[in-house]
Order: structure tokens, then sequence, then C-alpha cells
């Protein structure tokens, strides 16, 4: 009885290490004391100081849409390659599928600066487009891992079938076999978008003029000072991100239900 | 139409492979061996004098620390998560499920923010020395950050979901009968977990150690905000070889043997019985 | 009347590497007969059936499709259709679509699939399973759906690979009888590969036995049981006790054969050479058990075990010889037997199949 | 579904690229250099659109200029010996001032310095001084050199800016060197001095040295003037000391970069940012020294009696300048890593 109450405790005391300091960034974001120690009272004026900060909405619009192209292309080309890797055959296949792992393992900041390089080395323009590209280059691998865990469970007749019954290639992946990796897909996509959401490291070095993003902004804010508005742009950042989460989940909840009943 | 299909499909992943990997990796390589100019660029000629300079004991002291500070960030993580993975396990499927996605959710919103929290957490005058000096626990408040234990403190808490998952991952798929079976046979609680769960769990724990490891020498930012700049961590050297001091020839030897070390983790992971697919996986 | 050859393989061949999976296939398949490929797994009757319908290239060798070479030609342009061992119906899709299918990938009009598959649906009793999906349906019910969207593309040559193995016993006579029936009202060629004997036989028009690439046997489902032509096809068909001897000597048109040094069988002579190899067969049903004293080819047995199936007693018993003898008795022999500790076996000239050597 | 993301993703697009019109000006300046107002204002009564980014060093500056796409950036404001490198490097265009309404406004002074002696890439913006902060609640000892800071009292004590050049200076000045020497032996010693004082260092801080007095961190900070003067306005105990040492003069100036697509656009901002209010915006909000003549005439008290604002004119004149040191730039790194 005892072990257990010890073992809850000691979940709990890894759950409040976990929470505290979001606990606290959103508890301090209703506090009219700029300097975060006491709790003096009760204001929504951080709030309105974050919208009027222009610069800090840009860098958001910007993030938005690093994450959304980036998800969009790596989603394309990840789903599209796990397919392809998992189906042919054909040169150079081997040494591809052991670069994908690359972008995971290696240090963030060697595949920054090596992408910094090869931007440099190719007179492009460091900006959105190079911020995209680099996002797209670290989220692919991701994409292709969860697209490539569902596609080894299909059965692979169903493919045969399609063939069979006179689909060329390009129809059996596109309605056969694309349908039902959805799941695969959904969860890839979802991987990408918040590791593109929430990127410093590599943003650091690909990011040009025109293209800050939020954490490259929120790092320079953290940096040159204490800004309650860092507060109360992260607890907008975590009720929002609760909420898909939790849109999702209730969806799942409903499917599994569903699921159940037949 | 099915060739083309084939040859058509391949390409995109063909290029990715070719462009945003293979050459910027071997254009690291390649740099790291050129001669660097005073501010700035870089002359076409052969040198080692970047790796060689990697031995300069100035270096080698960054080397050590940045070890020394990804060592003790993964064994701290390694102490939490065992016993936080053992213990949820035995919770029922339902309050599991529950709890792996309550540690999964604050790793959805920003890193920063997050970082920022504990600031505001571990200040001189920030919540935790007010409450301990308000309770009258200390007398002096503590030095929590602007030290090693801030970034410690800050790496340990970035990265520890990165071993709890492949943890709890390879732990949850431990028959439970293995450990009925050693109780049975007379197993004290210490021999179950090293003799039966630590050798079950093995590669799960290379995975993390993996994750965990790797990213901690390359943080930066972590180091920068807890630490107050004051230790020169291997991220911090190679951020500041491209970006401040410009000798982008020692930057790319610094991340060639940064590489080395990611690939030796790897072997061993690998030997761990590890599978690729199950690395970096939220 | 000679029927039209429908389906021809000529010196069909199959390697993967140095593995020959396939070895000189030559075949001929009428015009609305089932033909049965039969044999253990791993024996490539598969692969024939997958170079039948395009899904693996032949190594080497012609397949010949209505008369028509299928070199270069790929699956999906073949009048062929496969029902596949797990069906794969494809999951997200409705029984409907699963159907129509095969036809928009034709660009038929949608009209003419909606009515196509109306009479699909008719055909195999499916009616008002349109919008189900297929992991709503029950083992059978998706079979059907598979025979369905196979037949509604009117292929020349129906192939079947092991269609029935994923149900139970029950289910299994019933779809057998079904799919034969389904067979006979359309005449569509069936191609049927299964490792089951008592599903070939009682499907088969003609069974294809084979084993490790290469064809044993082809013939009728009577022709192979009653007159195996190989140790190997006595024993994969039906039950068989089996004995392999050497002919001691031949005289007065009787050949005596020497069993495990102990037993002499007298056959018929059919030409045998002394020293030759030769294997007798005897299904269990036609071992004799009798009380009548004989001058030959009667063997002292002793009941070793038994067991009843309702119909039939099948016994095991021990005699001079290596191998046990198997007997499938009916209750009224079997109850003669029953309390005798020794009785006798008498092996019958008809009964006995004899194949020339011993392979 | 599919289709409303597709929308969302256009308009996006749209908007991504609607930035990229003709009629913007990318600046590349230190962050909490010039107020976002000032920006917004300009931005209205031109029509142009300013892409801001910041730097918080020289040598990032130079980086980032040296690795970008020639035309990336536009306008820029390198410090003194940056700009020397600079105009070596051939990084900068040659600046029109005739084009300039406002030059005039611009203090004697701080024209004509060695490293542009005739102004011709280079114009001065602001100019800046390292000062010693103390917070006089906690801290009683007296202090004022840099040799003051290694008492044993002041363990974990102070914020030091993460600036090699202006840290491995301050410990050539306090060793009775010039803050810009090479000498082996010298810098053996500075590099002695500041292990010394790396014992009292709580932080090495650029961009914000000021929050860790206000929020006492520490209690004492070696910062730029404008940091100390944000300080001092928060916490009227703290005291400004000037360094015994000669201490360290930096001018920031604009200066436009090779290659630049908006150089109308940058003139035009120049020139805003010469004028004596916008200057006076600017200065209000990050009390550097001002360079603008006509500026000084309006400027509030708060800034002229605040003497980590209103630098005397003598502490100005002994300060240093951190010079260009070619190659030897390297010893210094390694210093510098040596001390981290």
């Amino acid at each position: 009885m005892q072990h257990k109450i010890l073992k809850n405790l000691f979940i709990f005391l890894v759950f409040f290490f976990l929470y505290l300091p979001i606990l606290v960034l959103v508890v301090f974001s209703f506090n009219t004391s700029r300097m975060n120690i006491v709790f003096e009272g009760f204001t929504f004026d951080w709030y309105k100081v974050l919208f009027e900060n222009r610069s800090l909405l840009e860098a958001f619009k910007n993030t938005m849409i690093v994450s959304l192209v980036s998800t969009l292309c790596s989603t394309i080309v990840g789903t599209l390659s796990a397919y392809v890797l998992h189906r042919y055959n054909f040169f150079g296949k081997k040494l591809i599928v052991k670069l994908l792992y690359i972008p995971i393992v290696i240090p963030e900041i060697v595949l920054g600066i090596s992408l910094l390089s090869i931007y440099t080395l190719m007179k492009l323009d460091l900006g959105m487009f190079t911020l995209i590209l680099s996002h797209i280059a670290f989220s692919i691998p991701y994409v292709i891992i969860s697209v490539k865990s569902v596609l080894t469970q299909l059965n692979p007749q169903m493919e045969d079938a399609a063939k069979d019954l006179g689909a060329n290639a390009f129809h059996v992946f596109w309605n056969v076999i694309l349908p039902n990796l959805v799941p695969g897909i959904i969860s890839g996509a979802m991987l990408a978008f918040t590791l593109s959401l929430d990127d410093v490291v590599i943003s650091y070095f690909t990011a040009g003029p025109g293209s800050n993003t939020l954490p490259l902004k929120i790092y320079s804010m953290i940096k040159t000072g204490i800004t309650p508005d860092v507060n109360a742009l992260s607890t907008i950042i975590l009720v929002f991100t609760l909420f898909i989460l939790i849109l999702v989940s209730i969806k799942q909840m409903r499917k599994i239900k569903k699921e159940a009943r037949v | 139409m099915n060739r083309i299909f084939k040859r058509l499909a391949s390409l995109p992943i063909s290029f990715y492979c070719l462009l945003l990997i293979l050459l910027p990796l071997v254009y690291i390589f390649f740099l790291s061996f050129l001669k660097s100019d005073s501010y700035g660029g870089f002359t076409y000629v052969f040198t080692l004098q970047n790796y060689l300079k990697l031995f300069d004991v100035v270096y080698l002291k960054v080397f050590a620390q940045s070890f020394f500070i990804a060592f003790i960030t993964t064994v701290i993580c390694i102490l939490i998560s065992y016993p936080f993975c053992l213990f949820v396990n035995e919770k029922s499927k339902m309050v599991q499920s529950i709890l792996m996605t309550l540690v999964i959710l604050p790793f959805l919103t920003n890193s920063l923010i997050r970082t920022y929290g504990w600031m505001v957490l571990l200040r001189k005058e920030g919540i935790i020395n007010t409450i301990l000096l308000n309770f009258h626990i200390i007398k002096e408040p503590l030095s929590l950050m602007y030290n090693n234990l801030g970034i410690i403190i800050g790496m340990v808490y970035t990265l520890l979901p990165f071993m709890i998952l492949p943890l709890y991952s390879s732990i949850s798929k431990i028959d439970p009968r293995y450990i009925e079976a050693a109780k049975d046979l007379g197993a004290s609680k210490l021999t179950i977990f090293f003799k039966i769960i630590v050798p079950l769990t093995v590669s799960g724990l290379f995975n993390g150690v993996l994750m965990v490891f790797i990213p901690c020498i390359g943080y930066f930012f972590i180091s920068d905000l807890l630490g107050g700049g004051k230790l020169m961590l291997l991220g911090n050297l190679i951020k500041n070889q491209f970006l401040t001091a410009r000798d982008w020839p020692f930057g790319a030897a610094i991340s060639i043997a940064l590489l080395l070390v990611t690939y030796l983790l790897v072997r061993i992971y690998r030997k761990s019985g590890g599978e690729m697919d199950d690395l970096g996986g939220l | 009347m000679e029927s039209k050859v429908i389906v021809k393989l000529e010196n069909v061949s199959k390697s993967y590497g140095t593995k020959n999976v396939v070895k000189n296939f030559n075949l001929e398949v009428y015009e609305g007969e089932i033909v049965t490929f039969l044999g253990p797994s791993g024996c490539g009757k598969t692969t024939v059936l997958r170079m039948i319908s395009g899904l693996e290239p032949v190594t080497s060798g012609k397949i010949f499709i209505d008369g028509k070479d299928m070199n270069g030609i790929e699956a999906m342009d073949r009048e062929v259709n496969t029902i596949f061992q797990s069906y794969a119906l494809f999951p997200h899709l409705s029984v409907y679509d699963n159907i129509a299918f095969g036809l928009k990938m034709k660009k038929e009009k949608k009209g003419n699939i909606q009515k196509k598959v109306k009479e699909m649906l008719k055909l195999v009793n499916l009616q008002g399973y349109e919008k189900r999906l297929p992991h709503e349906l029950s083992g059978g019910e998706q079979q059907r759906v598979a025979i369905a969207r196979a037949l509604i593309n009117k292929p020349k040559v129906l192939l079947l690979d092991e269609p029935l193995s994923a149900l139970d016993k029950k289910l299994k006579k019933q779809m057998r009888v079904e799919l034969k029936e389904l067979q006979q009202k359309l005449g569509i060629t069936f191609i049927y590969v299964t490792h089951d004997q008592s599903e070939a036989l009682s499907l088969s028009d003609r069974i294809l036995l084979m084993r490790n690439g290469s064809i044993i046997q082809l013939a009728t489902p009577y022709e192979l049981y009653e007159h195996p032509k190989s140790k190997f096809a006595a024993d994969f068909i039906g039950d068989a006790n089996i004995f392999t001897g050497e002919i001691l000597g031949v005289s007065k048109g009787l050949a005596n054969v020497l069993i495990d040094d102990t037993f002499h069988i007298i056959l018929k002579d059919d030409g045998y050479q002394k020293g030759e190899s030769v294997t007798i067969v005897i299904r269990p049903e036609n071992m004799n058990v009798t009380t009548v004293n004989k001058e030959y080819n009667l063997l002292d047995v002793e009941m070793k075990n038994y067991s009843y199936d309702g119909a039939y007693y099948t016994v095991f018993a021990k005699s001079s010889l290596k191998k046990d003898l198997k007997l499938l008795l009916t209750k009224e022999k079997f109850a003669n037997i029953q309390n005798k500790k020794i009785w006798k076996v008498f092996f019958d000239f008809d009964d006995m199949v004899v194949i020339r050597g011993n392979k | 579904m599919k289709k409303i993301v597709c929308l969302l993703l256009l308009l996006f697009l749209v908007t991504g690229c609607s930035s990229n019109n003709e009629n913007v000006l990318n600046v590349l300046n230190w962050s909490s250099y010039i107020p976002d107002e000032v920006i917004r204002a300009f931005e209205e009564e031109t029509g142009i659109i300013v892409n801001y980014s910041t730097y918080s060093s020289n040598e990032e500056l130079l980086a980032k200029i040296s690795s970008a796409k020639t035309g990336t950036y536009d306008l820029i404001f390198p410090s003194d010996y940056m700009v020397e490198l600079m105009i070596k490097r051939d990084l900068l265009e040659k600046m029109d001032t005739s084009l300039l309404e406002n030059v005039s406004n611009l203090k004697e002074e701080y024209l004509g310095l060695e490293f542009d002696v005739n102004n011709e890439y280079s114009l001065p913006f602001l100019a800046t001084t390292i000062v010693i902060a103390v917070n006089r609640d906690h801290v009683t000892d007296p202090i004022s050199s840099y040799n003051d800071l290694l008492n044993e009292k002041f363990k974990n004590n102070i914020v030091l800016l993460d600036d090699q050049r202006i840290v491995i200076g301050m410990a050539n000045q306090a060793l009775g060197y010039s803050m810009n020497d090479v000498n082996a032996t010298h810098l053996d010693n500075a590099r002695d001095w500041l292990l010394t004082l790396k014992k009292n260092v709580k932080a090495f801080d650029s961009d914000s040295p000021k929050t860790f007095l206000i929020t006492n961190e520490v209690d004492i900070g070696v910062m730029w003037n404008a940091e100390a003067a944000l300080a001092l306005q928060s916490n009227p105990n703290i005291e400004i000391i000037y360094p015994l040492e000669n201490g360290a003069l930096s001018l920031d100036n604009y200066a436009i970069v090779k290659g630049s697509k908006n150089t109308e656009n940058a003139y035009k901002f120049i020139d805003y940012l010469l004028r004596a209010d916008v200057m006076k915006t600017i200065i209000e909000e990050y009390p550097y020294i001002n360079v603008n003549m006509e500026t000084e005439k309006i400027l509030d008290s708060s800034y002229l009696e605040n003497p980590a604002a209103n630098i005397p004119e003598e502490i100005i004149a002994k300060n240093e300048m951190v010079e260009n040191i070619g190659s030897d730039i390297s010893k210094y790194d390694r210093l510098w890593a040596e001390i981290k």
C-alpha cells in the first residue's frame, strides 16, 4: 500500500516537473506586475500588448506559412517516397534508405550549418524559401517513417488485386494504396507540423531578412529582457495546442467507439 | 505508363536525398579540409590544420564540457525515466494512454517558451527562491541558473520525453509473465530489474540515450539562456564559427567530429538490437 | 467433342536468382473446365497462377490466353481475373465500389456499371450489401464479394488462389458447392490452386499434381485416385498403404515381390524384370479382412488402435512389416475382428496399384 | 476539407509573397536600437515596407553580410572598426551625402574619424561608451576601476558583455595596455586577469545586461551606457561609474551594403533617422550618446540628467575605440574560448 503511494507520488512529481514552467507562464500572463515574482492583480493587458506587437504577429504569420507549406510539401513527397521505397527497386535505393535517417539522428546544429553552407554555395537568398526548404529537409524522414509503418501492415495482395482488375501503377497508388495510408499520413503530417512549428536551431541558421519565425522572435524577446507579453503568447499557443489535441482525441475516441460497435 | 510512374515517383526522394542530405554533408566534409583566411572566407588549399586545431587544449576543453553536460543530462533522464515508465506501466491501459499523452502534451508547445518558464522559476528572485525564502527554508537565495545546474535542468526538461517514450514503449512490450516467473524463482526486486527488465529494454534505452545525448551537445540556446553564456558547449562553438568568428572550415571540422560521435552511438544502438525506424518518434 | 484450348503454357520456367521455382511447364487448359493445381506449399503452384495472371513475369517459355501470346502484356490488360487467398478486398471501398472497381478502371459508363454491379450482387446473393465496408462482412460474404469483383469483368479464365483457405470447415464445404454451381452456370474456365486434396477431388474436372516446380501427374480426380502414377501421387491424394519391394521372380503370369525381407506378395505379371523395384499401393478401404484361407497374399495382423468417425472405423494394425497398416472398416467387419487377437488381411490383385520403380 | 486547406495555403502564399514587392528596405540592425513605432511611422509616411532583422555583434553582422547573397540587405549599422574592415573587403557602397537633407544635423566631432576619414562610406548614427553600473542597495564597497571588480566579495555578482573585443579590451586596459593590444605576453596576462574576474561573473550577456541588474540577479554590471541608463530609470539606487581606465567608445554608423537593390529607400530611411525629432524618440527609448546637434537642443531633462545617458565630454574624449586587428583576431578567439 505504502509502495503504491510512493509510486504515485513519483509519477506526480515527474508531471509536476513537466508542467511547472508552463503553469507559471499561464498564471503570470494575467499578472499586473512586470516582474513575475508575486501575483499582484489580474489583467488582460499583456494580451493587448501582444496584439499590438506587429513584428511578433509578422513572425507568427511567417511561422504559419513556413510550417504549413513545409508540412504540405514534406507530406506529399514523404508519402509518395515511402510508397516508392516500399514497392520498387531502383538505382540508389539502398543509399537513399540509409541517408534518410541522417536528418533524424545528426545534431540539428550540424544540419543547420550544412544547409546554410549549401545555400551560400548555391547563392540562394536566405529567406522564406530557404527556411521552407530546410524545414522540408528535416520533416520528410519523419513522414516517411510514419507512412511506412502503415504501409507494411497493408495486405500485399491488395495491390495485385488492383492490377488484376485493370489498374495501372498510378491508379494502384492513387485509388487503392493512398486511401489506406491516411492514418499514417495524418500522424506524419502532425509530427512534421509540430517539429516545424517549434524549430529553433535550423531556422536560426537558415532564416533571412523578412523571414523571422515565431521561435526566433521569442528567442530574441527572451534575450532582450522580461516581457510578460511572452507569457501571454505562450498561454495562447498552449491553449491553441490543447484545443487541437482535444479535437484530435475526440475524433479518435469516436472512431474507436464506432469500431467497437461493429 | 507503369515505368513512367515508377521513374517519376522516385524522382523527388532521389533529389531530396541528393540535394538536401548528401550534398550538404559532403560539402561540409570538403570545407573541413580547406584553409580559412582571416575574417571571412576560405581558400581552396588542402589542410589538416582544422582537425589539428581540435586537439588544442582550449577546444578539447569545450568537447569535455559538452560531453560532461550531455552525460549528466542523459544519466538523470535515465534515472527519472526507468521508475516513471515502470510505475506507469502498472496502471490500467486507459490510464497509461492518458498519462503518456500528458507526457507529450507540453512538448507540443514552444520549447523556448518553456525554457523561459524555467528562467522565471530559477532566477535569484524567481519563484523557487522566493518561496524557499518566505518559508525560511533557506537564508540566502540559491544559485539555480547561470551555471551548470541551470543548463542541466533546462536540458533534462527539454529532452526527458525523448527518453521516456522509447523506454516506455519497450517496457510495455515486456511479457509480464517473465517478471512473475522471476518472482516465482525467488529473484529480488533489484535482480528482476537488472537481470530481466534492463536486458529486455536495452534497445529502448539506447534509443533514448541517442535522442538525449546528441541534441544535448547541439542545443546552444539552452546554454545561452540558462547558462548565462559562461559555459561554451560544442553547439555554441559551432555557432560562433559560422555566425561570428566566421571560420567555416573549423566549424565544419567540429561538425564532422560531432558526426563521428553520432555515428558511434548509432552503431551501439544498432548492436543493441534497435531499429532505425524507432528513432525520433514522438 | 474436342474443346477449345483457352490457356496454353509452353515450356514455362520461373527462377529467382539461381532457384528454379517452376521448371519447363507445359499445360493446356480447355474452355469451361475446372483445372486444379494441387501440391504441397512451396511447390510453385501459386507462381504458375501468378504468371498466367501477369502479376509475375515468366523467366522463359510462353503463355497463350485464347490463342494470344501474353509476352509483354501486363496484368491490367489480360482477360483473366484472380480471386486471392485473402480476398484482398479494398478496405476503404464499399461492396459496391469494390465490385465496380474493374469497370471503373476500364472507364465504363456509370449507368452500365450500376446495372452490372446489380446483376453481380444478385448472382452472388448479396443484394442490399452495396454500402457495407469489407470489415463489416463475414468471411463467406467477403468471399462472394471477391468473386463478384472478379466475375464482373467477364474474364475468359478465373484464377482462384486458395480461395477457401480462410474459411472454417463447414463454410468451406458450402462454398465449394456454390463455386461449382456458379462455374457450371457461367461456363467460365476456372484455374484453381489448393493444397487441400479433398477440395481438389471434389471440385475439379482435372487435377494437376505438382511438386518442386514440376508436374507429377495431370489426370481426372478418379484417375489420380485410383491409378496414381507415382508414390508421391498415391501418398498425397487420399490415404494409402504403400509397400516397396523387389521382384524375386516371374512365372506362370505371376510375379513374386518380397517386402521388408519377410512378406511375399504375388502380383499379376506385367512384364516385370527380376530384381526390379516396385511400389505397391493399397487404399485403406480396399484392405480386406478375411477368414477364408487363401494360398497367397495373406498377412497376419494384430490391432494396435482404432478410431470411429460415425460411418467407419479406422484401424491401425501391427504385422511383420515395418510399417503399420491402415484399414477403413464398416461396423460389421469391425465387429468381426474386434475381439480377435490375431486376424488376417488379404491383398486382392484388383485392389493393388503397382507403380514401377520406388519413386 | 481538402479545398479549404488548399485555399488557406494559397492565401498564405499570396500574403507571403506580397511582402516581396518592390517598395521595401532590408535593414539589419542591432537588437534594441530603433523603437518599433519609429519604423512604423516611416512606413506610413513613405509606403516603404521595412524588413527589419537584428544581430548582436559586429562579427555576426559581418558573417551575415558575407554569407548572404548580394542584395539581401540594404542598410546596416556597423561599428567603427567594422566599417573599416568592410571598406577593406569592399562590402560597402559609397555614400552620396547630397541626397541627405538632414546630414548637416550631425555633430562635427563624430565626423571624419580615422576608420572612414572622409565619411565616404558611413555616417554616424549613435555612439556608446562602457560604464560600470552598481546597485548601491546591496554593494557599499567603493568601485572606481575595472581592477576593483576583482574583489572577492563580488563572487557571482557581475554581468559582463558577451563581446570578446570589449571584455578582453577591458582586461588590457585594467593591466595598463591598450584595449587593442595583441602582444602575446600581454594577452596571457589579460587571460589570467579575466580568469580571476570570471569567478565574480554570473553571466556574459550583450542583449540585455540591464535585466540582470533590474531583477537583482547581480549587483554590478559592465555595460553600454544606454543599458545602464535604463537600469537607472527603474532603480534610482544604481550608481553609474565611469571607469578610471580609458574606457571604450563605440560609434555605430549608417552604411549601405554593396549591391543593395533599394539604395533610394535606404537614403530616405537614413534621412528620416537624421531628423531631430525622430532621433529624439530613438534616444529617449534607448539612451545612447547623441550625435545629432539639432536633437541636442530639444532633449528632455530625463535624458540630460541621467548620468548614464548624458556622458561628460571629457570621458568620451579619453575613450579608446576598438580597432581592426587583422589576423590577430584568432588570438582573441582562442583566448575567448579559453576563459569560457
